[in-house]
């Protein structure tokens, strides 16, 4: 099966362990993706805050853009950061549902040379390695179990809500079953799972978005889990970049490395650290991801 | 003003306002119909409801003479199936109107303009809905073409064949 | 200790806007705000209602009932994170989340959103720093948004910048897409023109 | 064949037809121009008389039309107004008071079918006149007939023998009528057998319960008939029979006195299977009785249970324990037919699996019960004695009670089960009796319509129960302070203060919602009535017909019909079988002549008709070569005259001739 691949911008920059790790898991798991040409940004929570039209035609145009690429039936798209995958699929709902909003978006779109076929299909990794690649085949490829090691997956909101579209919006478990299957262990904390990690507020409201960064960590320290395993790029920065200023704010030795859960499943499928990014993270997993080669 | 589609409005007079006439068995969808009023549901207006106890009592010819008398089109209303008062009338109603929507078609008459809906008596808002939905498809279409309709009177292919289905009933 | 300055406090209704709440209920997300029961389920699920003016439950009250200046002044919908708990969770299905983005375009609209505040702050560096090139850029928006807010903040997170950046996370060349933004900028002022006239012409024929 | 009942011939006679056009107050008049259709009803040839009348169905509008028929001979009448399933049969009366057959009435409906749902006047005013002209046309052609009627048998079923059906059994009973009561379960008693106390006058359920079970088990009218279910109904009001389906209990009912000793003589030494009656609280053994009260206080074995049953091996020790020789392996499924004349449906409700709303985590974290579970533990047959206790034995020294659980909530029940709000202000006073705990009500709106309810709120709130306005989020057992380690957490806004707040406890109670039976459908076919949305069986009208159905001879008490307590369900299941008497000590029923008859010389003998008849009512005469109908069997469907090619088959009311004419009337016009 062959994916168009939508990084979005954070895996650009501040997430770019993330897709380092990702594309090597999907080039093992032999998941083909090609990176869309021209992509611009999904307008994220801050577009649909300033102007609606803008931000559905600003997403819209990543989904026409594919289309164009591949005029010829369905196309699924791989939306890696939570955002991104919701606003994407906020959008591709609004522009069929909405009827001025759709007229006026085509109309746009074909003055663009562009035609908008509502033929592209939105997809998360962990979905496409789930129920695409399978459970079955990520255990034959994880070589390195992480045996012994003790995760706390955390799913972040956007992709449980509002739209439960392949995992339990309550107790999601596709992460849990994908580290379980690398050898992991994972920690049973469904209230946690998919909270708030304080999105953009960390940085903007920060004794409001830490708090809620904070109380996910703290919790994940009480399960004794060695590290906490994300999918959305803003989580992860959320979780791991600001535990400093937690450590001053809370005044508490937090020390919690936060990953993607890409790069640990990599991890386990004997990727060099490297090609992973593991190297590029502030708190380092070193420690935990050798006592579980141990 | 909000965006998402809200069912036709009833307009002043003046403008096309199609007209309906419909068929329902006592039991199922004309106590919806009642259900409606109760509950102010407004619907197409020009809709004019003929009562009979079944659907199974509709003859094919009452839809023809309504259309050839100036209806723009016709819905027969029945109760679900396996819940006519009857027990079976409306799958009989069911087998006839399949047959006529082949005529029509035949005939050279939009199949649109003939239609059979299975109403219950709690589902009132389904007839506002359905009753919406088929003034507007008429609206679209315009008043039907009276010629393609063959006049009543003896020899009419429509009996015979109607007999010949109720016949493959064993 | 709380100051014990009285103050006084009634509203008359010719402060209210008694179409304010219809205005909202008629963008996208609020076609179900006028059945909210007040059971306030939006503002216990909410992470972040603790720390707002108004609960949510609180400012569909206050929507509904007009209060447009409570609503559209104070932080309530500044703080929502769109982690859409509420609107999951709300027993007559509103989309609270939504019913935000609405009240955040109305606040902007406006001009009627707290000053200060970083949040509607970043929302518009975000949106310019897109409008620009196409991408959005971390370093640009962050520091925009805080010279403007509270040039402080800066500091205290430019320890943390620095880490990133040494190990490549941080681009300080803006990120652009490729082909023109230009394209971009063109495509959305067209939908938002075309847009705006369909919804006019819609409006005549009611 | 039913040539007698063809009367006079259209056009035998002129029709002379007088039209009333009814205002209804302004339910008509608001929306269509009385006058206007009145004059227009003028203009139409056949019109003798019209006049329009602020409420046609009072008696001086009734005087009306009796006077019109004898000062101007009139020979037709249409009345303009409601729904004929509303007054065609008060006007057909007026008819006949005036020496008019009541057959030569047309009524059109303006009511329901023009002015409550026409916007616009103008509009409304032109379809109220088509549908004048239709009636008026169509009333000519009517021709005299004479009345139905049936017999009605005095027997009456009663099925479900929860408070309602022993309720209405048992007033049908004390009339002398013979009733047969059929419960599914192996006691009757419904879910008041469950409760401890029942509110506002926390008098014990039970004391008021068994000596009307008893009583029904003694009544020498009442034929009890537990583990039974209606299998299938045929036939119409008056004369119904119903098939009933008996499941094995394998035991003697009439050997087996409820010692009990085969039950301590079983091979399990201890219960293993979950006790339904005490909402799996407690365990049982394969031989159980469900509950001390039980009527027939009478012993069962569980067929998935048993070992004898199951595997075929076993000591049967049971056996040898019973004196009476009550145990029977060898009973099968058996059937009973009886003929009844009406029926009384009161199924009751089941209650909502909170499972459905996984934030409330009932099954996911200990102690948290359903209201129904907590009926169990206050009352002093349960599981706990009437202790009300947490797993591990201790008592609660706080408890939350979350009220409209899976009610009130669209995306499970969207309308309020109006006994929640009460029966949990009863638990918060039990519990907080028996345990002296902290007791929290996290209520969206507190329901207390009633006598004596508002009053039993009052008491809480004097007994220091705590009320908090907001309706619950969550229950976790993650802790964010000391003092909630090893708690229950409920988060809410408390909406009166406006604030957020979380409120530690040991145990937590769920009002669930009141649903419809899971098989509400199979029984609504069996019986041929409807169901509102969500479930319930629905009512003849909402407020003049609660516990009539659109079936005649079925009627409705309880919960079935809708979310009921106890009292609300005693006085409706009273009314049920009020109705029922009525028409039973009426001893008939007058239904439409409304069947059909074959007119021989048209006839072709082509047997087209034959298999269209669900009552088998057309034979065909051989010697003729004819087809004829039964008039005793026809129901008067029509769906032979639907069918007839020949035009030969015809129904009365429902004629060829006058149903062309209303379909001309009804376009001729606009």
């Amino acid at each position: 099966m062959k994916y168009v691949y939508y990084p979005g911008c954070s895996l650009k920059s501040s997430g770019k362990p993330y897709e380092e790790s990702l594309l090597e898991v999907f080039k093992k798991a032999g998941v083909e993706v090609e990176e869309l040409g021209g992509w611009n940004c999904c307008g994220a929570t801050a577009y649909m805050s300033v102007d609606e039209s803008d931000a559905m035609a600003l997403a819209g145009r990543n989904l026409a853009l594919a289309e164009k690429e591949h005029p010829e039936g369905r196309i699924e798209m791989i939306a890696p950061c939570n955002a991104c995958y919701l606003v994407l699929m906020k959008a591709k709902k609004q522009i069929e549902e909405r009827a001025h909003l759709g007229a006026a978006v085509q109309d746009a779109f074909s003055r663009a040379g562009m035609t908008y076929r509502g033929e592209v299909t939105i997809r998360h990794p962990l979905d496409v390695l789930v129920n695409d690649v399978g459970l079955d085949r990520i255990k034959e490829l994880c070589t390195r179990p992480l045996k012994g090691l003790k995760v706390a997956c955390y799913y972040g909101c956007q992709i449980v809500r509002p739209y439960a579209t392949f995992d339990d919006q309550f107790n999601p478990m596709t992460m849990d079953n994908l580290l379980r299957a690398a050898g992991a262990e994972t920690v049973e904390w469904t209230s946690m799972k998919a909270r708030c990690c304080g999105g953009t507020l960390t940085g903007t409201i920060d004794s409001a978005g830490q708090r809620l960064s904070y109380i996910i960590l703290k919790e994940a320290r009480r399960l004794q889990a060695d590290v906490v395993a994300t999918a959305c790029p803003l989580c992860q920065f959320n979780l791991e970049c600001y535990q400093g200023s937690m450590r001053k704010r809370f005044d508490d030795d937090l020390e919690m490395p936060s990953l993607f859960f890409s790069q640990l499943l990599g991890h386990a499928m004997g990727i060099k650290r490297r090609k992973l990014g593991l190297q590029d993270m502030l708190v380092s997993p070193r420690k935990a991801l050798k006592a579980c080669e141990a | 003003m909000s965006e998402t589609a809200t069912a036709p409005a009833a307009t002043g007079a003046g403008t096309y306002e199609p007209r309906i006439v419909a068929f329902f068995c006592n039991w199922c969808t004309y106590t919806a119909s009642d259900l409606a009023g109760v509950s102010r549901l407004t619907y197409a207006p020009n809709t004019r409801i003929i009562r009979f106890m079944c659907s199974g009592r509709i003859d094919p010819q009452f839809i023809l003479t309504a259309l050839r008398q100036g209806a723009d089109g016709v819905l027969i209303g029945g109760c679900h199936p396996g819940d006519c008062h009857y027990s079976t009338g409306n799958y009989r109603a069911l087998r006839r109107f399949k047959l006529l929507k082949k005529l029509l078609a035949q005939m050279g008459l939009e199949p649109e303009r003939v239609r059979l809906e299975w109403i219950a008596a709690s589902e009132g808002d389904r007839l506002q809905e359905v009753t919406n939905e088929m003034a507007e498809q008429l609206r679209r279409l315009g008043p039907p073409n009276l010629e393609a309709i063959p006049a009543p009177g003896p020899g009419e292919e429509l009996p015979g064949e109607v007999q010949e289905l109720e016949k493959t009933e064993a | 200790m709380k100051s014990l300055e009285i103050e006084r406090r009634i509203k008359y209704e010719s402060e209210v806007n008694p179409d304010f709440g219809k205005e909202i209920a008629s963008m996208t997300g609020g076609e179900d705000l006028y059945s909210c029961i007040q059971c306030g389920t939006c503002s216990s699920t909410c992470p972040v209602s603790i720390y707002m003016h108004y609960t949510p439950r609180r400012v569909i009250a206050l929507t509904r009932a007009g209060f447009e200046d409570e609503v559209l002044t104070h932080n309530t919908i500044w703080l929502c994170a769109s982690c859409y708990a509420c609107t999951v969770d709300c027993p007559k299905e509103i989309r609270i989340t939504d019913v935000m983005y609405a009240l955040k375009r109305k606040a902007i609209e406006r001009g009627a959103y707290p000053r200060r505040f970083p949040v509607p702050a970043l929302a518009k560096e975000f949106y310019n720093s897109v409008h620009r090139s196409g991408r959005s850029n971390e370093i640009h928006t962050v520091t925009k948004t805080f010279l403007k807010t509270n040039p402080l903040k800066l500091f205290k997170n430019a320890a943390m910048g620095i880490k990133l950046l040494l190990r490549g996370r941080l681009q300080i060349r803006e990120e652009k897409m490729e082909g023109a933004p230009a394209e971009v900028r063109e495509l959305l002022d067209a939908v938002r023109q075309k847009r705006k006239g369909l919804e006019q012409e819609a409006a005549k024929t009611v | 064949m039913d040539t007698s009942n063809n009367g006079n011939k259209p056009g035998q006679e002129r029709a002379k037809v007088g039209v009333y056009v009814c205002a209804c107050g302004l339910n008509i008049a608001s929306k269509v121009h009385i006058d206007e259709v009145r004059e227009f009803a003028g203009t139409l040839p056949s019109v003798g008389v019209a006049r329009d009348y602020k409420f046609m169905c009072s008696d001086p509008g009734q005087e009306l039309i009796i006077n019109d028929i004898k000062e101007h001979g009139l020979n037709r009448i249409v009345v303009a107004s409601c729904s004929p399933l509303l007054h065609e049969h008060t006007f057909r009366k007026a008819c006949e008071d005036a020496g008019l057959n009541p057959y030569h009435f047309q009524m059109a409906n303006i009511r329901e079918h023009v002015s409550w749902v026409t916007e616009d006047m103008e509009l409304a005013t032109e379809k109220a006149k088509s549908l004048v002209a239709a009636a008026v046309e169509r009333v000519a052609f009517h021709y005299a007939l004479e009345k139905k009627r049936v017999d009605i048998n005095g027997n009456v079923l009663v099925v479900g023998g929860g408070i309602a059906g022993i309720t209405a059994a048992l007033n049908l009973a004390n009339a002398g009528k013979q009733v047969y009561l059929v419960e599914r379960q192996p006691s009757i008693g419904g879910h008041m057998a469950q409760f401890d106390k029942t509110f506002p006058t926390l008098d014990c359920a039970a004391c008021i319960l068994t000596p009307k079970m008893s009583e029904v088990k003694n009544h020498p009218n009442i034929t009890m008939w537990t583990m039974s279910e209606v299998e299938n109904v045929s036939g119409y009001v008056g004369n119904f029979t119903a098939k009933v389906k008996h499941y094995p209990r394998y035991i003697k009912e009439d050997s087996c006195v409820g010692c009990n000793d085969c039950i301590d003589a079983c091979v399990f030494k201890n219960g293993k299977w979950e006790n339904e009656f005490d909402a799996g609280l407690s365990l049982r053994k394969p031989v159980y009785m469900p509950f001390p009260q039980a009527t027939p206080s009478t012993v069962l074995i569980d067929p998935e249970a048993c070992l004898y049953l199951m595997k075929g091996k076993c000591k049967q020790t049971c056996v040898d324990a019973c004196e009476r020789d009550a145990i029977d392996f060898t009973q099968q499924v058996t059937y009973d037919e009886v003929e009844v004349g009406t029926v009384v449906l009161s199924t009751g409700f089941k209650s909502f699996d909170p499972k459905r709303m996984p934030e409330y985590a009932y099954g996911r974290l200990d102690n948290v019960h359903t209201s129904l579970e907590i009926e169990r533990l206050v009352n002093s047959t349960g599981p706990s004695g009437g202790e009300v206790v947490l797993k591990n034995g201790e008592k609660p020294k706080s408890v939350g009670i979350i009220h409209c659980v899976g009610s009130r909530d669209k995306r499970h029940n969207p309308y309020c089960s109006s006994v929640c709000c009460m029966a949990s202000l009863k638990l918060a006073h039990l519990i907080k009796e028996r345990t002296g705990a902290q007791v929290y009500n996290f209520y969206i709106d507190m329901r207390t319509p009633g006598k004596g309810y508002e009053e039993f709120y009052d008491k809480l709130l004097g007994e220091g129960v705590h009320f908090i306005r907001g309706r619950v989020a969550e229950v976790t057992d993650w802790a964010m302070t000391p003092e909630e380690e090893g708690k229950l957490v409920i988060r809410a806004e408390d909406t009166m203060i406006g604030m957020a707040r979380r409120i530690p406890v040991d145990m937590v109670v769920l009002a669930v919602a009141l649903e419809p039976q899971p098989d509400h459908e199979d029984i609504r076919r069996t019986f041929n009535i409807s169901c509102s949305k969500e479930g319930w069986f629905l009512e003849r009208h909402p407020k003049l017909a609660p516990v009539s159905t659109f079936s005649d001879g079925i009627y409705l008490a309880g919960a079935c019909q809708g979310p009921k307590d106890i009292p609300a369900t005693v006085a409706q299941a009273g009314a049920a079988a009020g109705e029922a008497l009525a028409l039973i000590s009426r001893g008939y029923m007058e239904i439409e002549p409304n069947t059909a008859w074959i007119d021989p010389d048209l006839c072709s003998g082509c047997k087209t008709c034959l298999p269209q008849c669900p009552y088998t009512a057309i034979t065909r005469n051989e010697d003729k070569g004819v087809a004829e109908i039964n008039p005793v069997l026809c129901k008067g469907c029509g769906t032979c005259v639907g069918a007839c090619p020949s035009g030969a088959a015809q129904q009365h009311l429902f004629t060829d001739d006058q149903v062309y004419t209303e379909i001309e009337g009804i376009l001729s016009h606009v």
